[in-house]
């Protein structure tokens, strides 16, 4: 599968606002918002490197390819 | 007829596993049991069993529920200090409805004790020895053929009712050898525990309609579900509902209370017209058999119940002997424990007398009768 | 919003989201454990996974297999059974530091003596996070835990060394920072045939952070991204770089008679002296 | 028929094998039997105990009650094991054994068993073997053919000769008496 | 008079314990109990005393009856699970009378059950949990400053009569806070076992003249003997005869039984003319005072008996009430455990209800009132 | 006839002659002991020795000191209390290798993690003696045991490694042949501050010894004089004559803090801290 | 004087400490208490309990059976145990927390306490001595220094001069409304 | 003390015959009777060297000062 092909995508419920993806992104296309959940700021820099679902806790956040979203 | 051979009681325990089905052992050796481990060493691998030596007595239990619930009949067995070591994973059995046999070649205690003498002082502990409120099953055989019926009835009980079942034996009968035959395939009905059927819609702790315990399936069949010891709803989930907990021991209460009738099996001798009865189980009564045989020649009332079943206990038919003879002995080796049921059962309305002890010799036929004739006068 | 694909196939997900504190890094071992078997193949119907008492061991109930949620410091034990009786099943234990070193020590020796082909998972978060924070068998020394109100006064199991000493055939170290290797070493231990080991590093911001101010969460899983290092990288490194460091890796990987397979042998041997 | 045997001596002298093997030959001829024996700690030193009681009725009680025979092949069996003997108790002691006083029976008999085993036999091991061949003649429960081949059942394999030997051997100890 | 001050009742156990003497506390976390061990390593060293946690539940008791037969007074604290693999070691120190202190702070079982929520389910397990005949002593709290003053009471029975003491305490009791005046040093009395005199010449299990148990020496005084969970005879060495196991575990539960009226500790609440009493124990009796004190307002002749004492039990008091009263009721928060010895000892003089229940719900008072209500109609 | 100064002094005679078998090396691992405490000059008074459950563990009753027969695998426990509630006591661990290392294990590797100064004293004769023979975690692989009739399917422990990997920080192996060596490890052992172990390689000839046809007390002592070697003569062997061989010598001494001690630290620095 | 409150909130909230604060301001004054609180393995994330009861006499029964003071600061926790109130129980919710219906009680008052610690003090940790403040400007139990005397003995040292800002913040709350 | 003070003594009643002084003797000094008991058989050879003492599992056999006998 292509990276190209990956979306970044969100199951918001589950977030409990720990951060570590936020943190370990490496350009920087996350943030906590106002809600103490994740937000994707910056869809763009995202290089679908996958380390935010790989450390997300709480499964909240992943990629998988758009024709299956 | 098949020829009667020999056989210890502790070998007879293994040779009736066997025949029941079993194909797990696994435990931790312990005087006066060890031969039940060492017998299923030498002869599991020959129906394709596996035995295994654990490195002490919860790991020997706690292999054995993994053994059967991943869908194969097990057993562990013991004596006293590795009785009390099994408790907490006897609680997690019951917790999650296991069908298990353990069986407890009762020893004298309190701690090491006196190891190789015999001894039925674990009754209580069988019955109340893990913590909380939970339900059990426990026999107990006067014989070593005895032992091998049981045996087999231990094993049919622990799958019928998804449950523990204590095989309470004591090292009298376990070290005796008598002579037994033993039955042949099919002589004895062999029970195995309903599993659902394939494809069927699974709720691992539901039981179904005309039923008695949910079903249980073996692993790899495809019905993935949880065991937990928390309180579980019929999902297999944990949950802290106070309902779903009440609904679910009440549930496992039911399944062994509800079924004493099936459950219970005792044995009288000259009771019809018994002014005295002897209650009593497992070895002891071979003592009193005697008394009462003598007793009867110089023409005394006195009869035997038998417990075979000690719990649940035949209350039923403890209340009504209360009712219809003028004095119960209790007959045991030990302090007084299964005397505290038959007290309880009695109400007071007839005298209760104890007999027993716990110290290495096993009860006279000749004390037994003295006592007898005191009472009587 | 559904979850990713992967969570879908292998999680309950009703079950979801889980109760671990924010921040707990048992969900990214967990998610590590399945990412593992998924790409192993595994069959979810003769896979068993099973777990003793404690945070790490909650595991079970989020997993989609057979799962067994036993009693404190067991499961090896009772997965010993699992596996010996049903020899066809993948065997898994998840098990925290205390569940698998402190009351469970025994079965963790003894399960890795007699190599018998069963994979354990140890949660470690250096901590008893279920019951609140006491100090276990791995909390480092003079570290604070709600029993250890004036520092760890033990020494810590090197966890690794006690599988090794203990005759284990296959044993590595991970951490939840590290997932790539994490996951690599959770499928050389489901493959590898006997008793295998992994040790993974876990957080536990909740009671070991609090009470030694290791800060938040993502403070540290900074500790983690740079205080372990990996262990061939760590033997070439000069002794001043060394300060402070931890080593993860692969330690152990050796052949030796797996306990199923010996036994079983001998059952066809018996049969084979029985029909000849 | 109703018969209350107890046998005793030390751990290594195969006193429980006695035992079985008069228990099975008993079951063999269709009699009911029971064999139980007692051990501490020490048993393996010190002196071991093995009943076995033979009736043609089912056996009640499981222990020996008053022994109608005894065995006792060690002075510390004897010491310990050889009461309670009805007065027509057989006992059978080994030579080296000084009989107990007051010991309820007049119906003693004492032989070199042991050294039978040892010096006539070449194996020490073999008393027990011995042992059966005094008490299969001093008594009429068996045959010996039927306690014979209760002994070879139970023996090693490649042992049934010397043990054959051995049997006859206490056999003849009577006889010559 | 001092201050109250706050106190929650697992920490007010501590004080307790501190305040008779314990220098020494071992053992292994577990909900609801882990308060005391987390206090006790708090407050020990402060004393010059030891905490251990140890690596699981077993050497958890192990080790504090080690530090007891050196001399030390000490104490363990568990819940359920902790106290069933607890069972082998307790029945050790009964065996070898050591002194020691061994609190559960029970919540529901079986197995994991519901971990945070409170029962009384193990008060049978405490009786009968380890293998054999022993004797033991339990009691049980109803406040947190009765939690201090029994734990006083129940390091001073176990020093006097060198025995394990079970504190049976539960969630309920444990975990909350109220106001707690701490006596003052000296306002309690203290008991510490009865030790050799320097020279004397000391057999170690051989009661002398005038006293109840054998003295015990601390290690280094000079008097070095053997202890063994075998039977043993004065000497303290082992011994297979039965006349030595019968006359050393006769005198363990003599000691015990022959000082009953010591022992038993009970609580009496508008008794006098009760018709309907409640027997009850631990933090129930707080369900059932209110219950009461409406009830009377109401006009029912109801009363409460609270043991305190659990183990033994007040036979002699409830055997008395059974005289006395028209109906009892057995109020516990389990299926019906110490029911089976009330019924026992009132051996159907009067009808004996219960209830109870063990889901993780406490009784209500308004659920106590309904039933004596339908009792007495 | 009276016995040897040195039995008189330090054996409870009365309770002589021991019910170990004939030619049981039992009674020689006691006797070592017994040297060496006789040689260290320890005050009886202040000497414990705790034991556990098997024929090894009924030494105690024969040890004219402080002696406690505890419960099956728990001696070390025991000795934990006993040390930490009075660390000016000398305590001495006596186990069987199931008493040690099978039911015991998990103590075994505990008290070697916390460094604690107890002395463990396992006298390893490979079987379970006081039961009768059934096989042990030391047991070698193949050999027979009551419960192996078809061959240990199991590996033995290696109990120096597995001491060795728990922490232990004085681990030595001797043989019940090789005295002297023995007593100076028994000697070594009980001097070193913090965890010591001393596996005895014994020999029971009555229940191990018939089942492994391995021959008379006699040819035993003979296979332990022939097959173990000192590790430092073992490591200049070359390999051809390794085969068959064994190793005993001193494995592991290092100092690293000792827990009553560090416990005791505590104490003295909130004494210090409370008097300021 | 007998007062039942219970108080609920998340995990993280503090409110097993105000419960404590609330008992030990309580005993303070010589007035009898226990204080309790309900916890499962969720509490750390899900919703928990702690109840106190005031009075001046003896307190037999430990729990809340009917609340006659009621706070939650979070949703889960008013959904979960906001029941069983009397007519006039005094309830205090969070401004965030949507008042349940059927609440059984009229005497509902909602304040913005969780937004106060985190804006206006900066630390939503405070969130619970907040709640004291309005606690005790709602209720006649205390007097402003019997209960801030209490609270400065709980709260960590250095933290005296946030927490005292905290609960006036609390008090202002309601005098504001 | 010297070697040649010492003296080979029994406490023949404890001595169960095992054989392993009489193997283990460097001197053939020892051997086993038609007792099954150890017999000091050849005294003068004896060379002091204690190893029965220290392999005698029973403490039957053992050397001590001539004057302390
Ligand atoms: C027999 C028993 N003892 C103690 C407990 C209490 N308990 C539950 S989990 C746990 C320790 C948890 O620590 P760990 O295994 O490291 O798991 P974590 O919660 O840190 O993941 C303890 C002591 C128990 N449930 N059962
Ligand atoms: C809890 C418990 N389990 C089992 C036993 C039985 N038992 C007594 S000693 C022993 C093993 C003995 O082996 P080892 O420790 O090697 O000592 P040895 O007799 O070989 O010296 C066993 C299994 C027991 N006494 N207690
Ligand atoms: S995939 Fe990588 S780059 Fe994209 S959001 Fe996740 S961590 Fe950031
Ligand atoms: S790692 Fe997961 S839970 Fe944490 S903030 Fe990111 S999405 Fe939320
Ligand atoms: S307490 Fe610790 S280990 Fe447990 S869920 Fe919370 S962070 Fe994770
Ligand atoms: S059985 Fe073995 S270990 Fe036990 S005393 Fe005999 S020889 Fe020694
Ligand atoms: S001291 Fe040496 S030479 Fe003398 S008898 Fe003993 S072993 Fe032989
Ligand atoms: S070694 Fe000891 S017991 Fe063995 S033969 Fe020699 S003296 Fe006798
Ligand atoms: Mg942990
Ligand atoms: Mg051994």
């Amino acid at each position: 599968m292509k990276r190209e092909d990956l979306q970044l995508l969100q199951k918001r419920e589950w977030c409990k606002g720990c951060g570590i993806c936020v943190a370990f992104c490496p350009t920087k296309v996350l943030i906590i918002d106002t809600d103490d959940k994740v937000t994707i700021a910056n869809e763009d820099a995202c290089i679908k490197c996958r380390q935010c679902e790989q450390r997300c806790p709480d499964y909240a956040i992943f990629l998988e390819e758009a024709s299956d979203v | 007829m098949s020829k009667a051979v020999l056989m210890q009681g502790n070998w007879a325990c293994v040779e009736g596993a066997l025949y029941a089905g079993m194909r797990f052992y696994s435990g931790y050796p312990i005087t006066p049991s060890t031969e039940i481990a060492e017998l299923s060493a030498q002869k599991l691998p020959l129906y394709g069993g596996k035995f295994i030596q654990m490195e002490d007595e919860i790991s020997g239990i706690a292999a054995a529920i993994g053994a059967s619930i991943s869908g194969t009949k097990s057993m562990t067995a013991t004596s006293g200090p590795g009785f009390s070591l099994k408790q907490e994973n006897i609680g997690y059995a019951a917790m999650t409805e296991v069908p298990l046999v353990i069986v407890n070649v009762m020893r004298v205690g309190p701690s090491t004790g006196l190891p190789t003498a015999s001894s039925q002082a674990d009754i209580m502990q069988a019955r109340f020895g893990s913590h909380g409120d939970y339900p059990i099953i426990a026999v107990s055989p006067n014989s070593v053929t005895e032992t091998f019926t049981l045996t087999v009835r231990a094993f049919n009980l622990a799958e019928k009712y998804r449950t523990p079942v204590m095989f309470l034996t004591d090292e009298t009968i376990g070290h005796a050898r008598e002579p037994i035959v033993l039955p042949k395939p099919g002589e004895l009905p062999i029970y195995d525990r309903v599993q659902p059927a394939d494809g069927e819609e699974y709720m691992p702790f539901r039981v179904e309609p005309g039923e008695i315990v949910p079903r249980m399936p073996a692993y790899g069949r495809g019905f993935r579900y949880n065991m937990s010891g928390l309180f579980h709803t019929e999902t297999g989930f944990p949950s802290n509902s106070p309902e779903n907990a009440q609904a679910q021991i009440d549930r496992m209460f039911a399944k062994i209370y509800d079924n004493v009738d099936d459950i219970v099996t005792y044995e009288e001798f000259e009771l019809d017209d018994a002014e005295l009865v002897f209650v009593t189980y497992g070895s002891t009564s071979r003592s009193v058999i005697p008394a009462i045989k003598s007793l009867r020649k110089q023409g005394y009332k006195v009869g035997m119940f038998r417990a075979i079943t000690l719990w649940p206990s035949p209350a039923k038919q403890i209340e009504a002997l209360a009712e219809r003879v003028k004095h119960i002995v209790v007959a045991e080796m030990n302090r007084g424990q299964y005397l505290q049921e038959v007290a309880r059962l009695v109400k007071g309305k007839v005298p209760v007398t104890h007999i027993g002890r716990a110290n290495s010799e096993i009860l006279l036929p000749s004390e037994i009768e003295a006592l007898a004739k005191e009472v009587l006068s | 919003m559904r979850s990713s694909q992967l969570v879908e196939k292998y999680f309950r997900t009703k079950n979801l989201p889980h109760i671990w504190c924010p921040g707990c890094s048992l969900g990214i071992a967990t998610r590590s454990l399945v990412v593992a078997i998924d790409e192993l193949g595994l069959d979810k119907n003769k896979t068993v996974i099973v777990s003793g008492i404690g945070c790490s061991s909650r595991a079970v109930g989020y997993l989609d297999f057979n799962t067994i949620h036993t009693t404190h410091g067991r499961a090896l034990a009772f997965a010993t059974g699992v596996k010996l009786a049903n020899p066809e099943l993948h065997v898994i234990v998840i098990s925290g530091d205390g569940d698998a070193s402190a009351i469970g020590g025994n079965h963790l020796i003894h399960a890795a003596r007699r190599n018998i082909d069963l994979t354990l998972l140890i949660f470690n978060n250096n901590i008893y996070g279920m019951t609140g924070g006491q100090f276990s068998p791995t909390t480092p020394h003079a570290a604070l835990g709600t029993t250890a109100p004036f520092g760890v006064v033990e020494q810590p199991f090197d966890l690794v060394k006690l599988a090794e000493g203990a005759g284990a055939t296959y044993v590595a170290r991970g951490t939840a920072f590290h997932v790539n290797p994490l996951v690599k070493y959770y499928k050389n231990a489901i493959e590898h045939k006997g008793f295998s080991m992994v040790e993974t590093i876990c957080i536990c911001p909740t009671y070991y952070g609090r009470q030694n101010k290791s800060g938040t969460a993502v403070q540290m899983m900074h500790w983690l991204k740079d205080s372990f290092v990996l262990n061939t990288a760590y033997d070439k490194m000069p002794e001043e770089k060394r300060q402070g460091k931890h080593v993860y890796g692969e330690f152990v990987k050796k052949d030796l008679p797996e306990y199923v397979e010996e036994y079983v042998g001998i059952i066809e041997r018996l049969k084979g002296e029985e029909d000849a | 028929m109703h018969k209350e045997i107890r046998l005793t001596g030390s751990g290594g002298q195969g006193v429980i094998l006695m035992g079985i093997i008069l228990a099975e030959a008993a079951v063999e001829k269709g009699l009911q039997a029971i064999q139980s024996q007692s051990y501490g700690p020490e048993a393996r030193g010190g002196a071991s105990k093995c009943e076995v009681i033979l009736s043609d009725q089912p056996i009640d009680f499981p222990k020996v009650l008053e022994p109608n025979i005894l065995v006792a092949l060690t002075q510390d069996g004897a010491n310990k094991y050889a009461h309670g003997l009805g007065e027509d108790c057989l006992a059978i002691f080994d030579e080296s054994v000084e009989v107990p006083e007051n010991l309820g029976t007049k119906n003693v008999f004492s032989y070199p068993i042991i050294e039978t085993a040892r010096i006539t036999l070449g194996k020490s091991i073999v008393s027990n073997i011995v042992t059966l061949g005094v008490f299969c003649e001093l008594t009429d429960i068996y045959t010996r053919e039927e306690l014979l081949s209760a002994i070879l059942q139970r023996v090693p394999k490649g042992s049934e000769v010397l043990n054959e030997r051995a049997f006859d051997e206490g056999i003849k100890l009577v006889r010559r008496a």
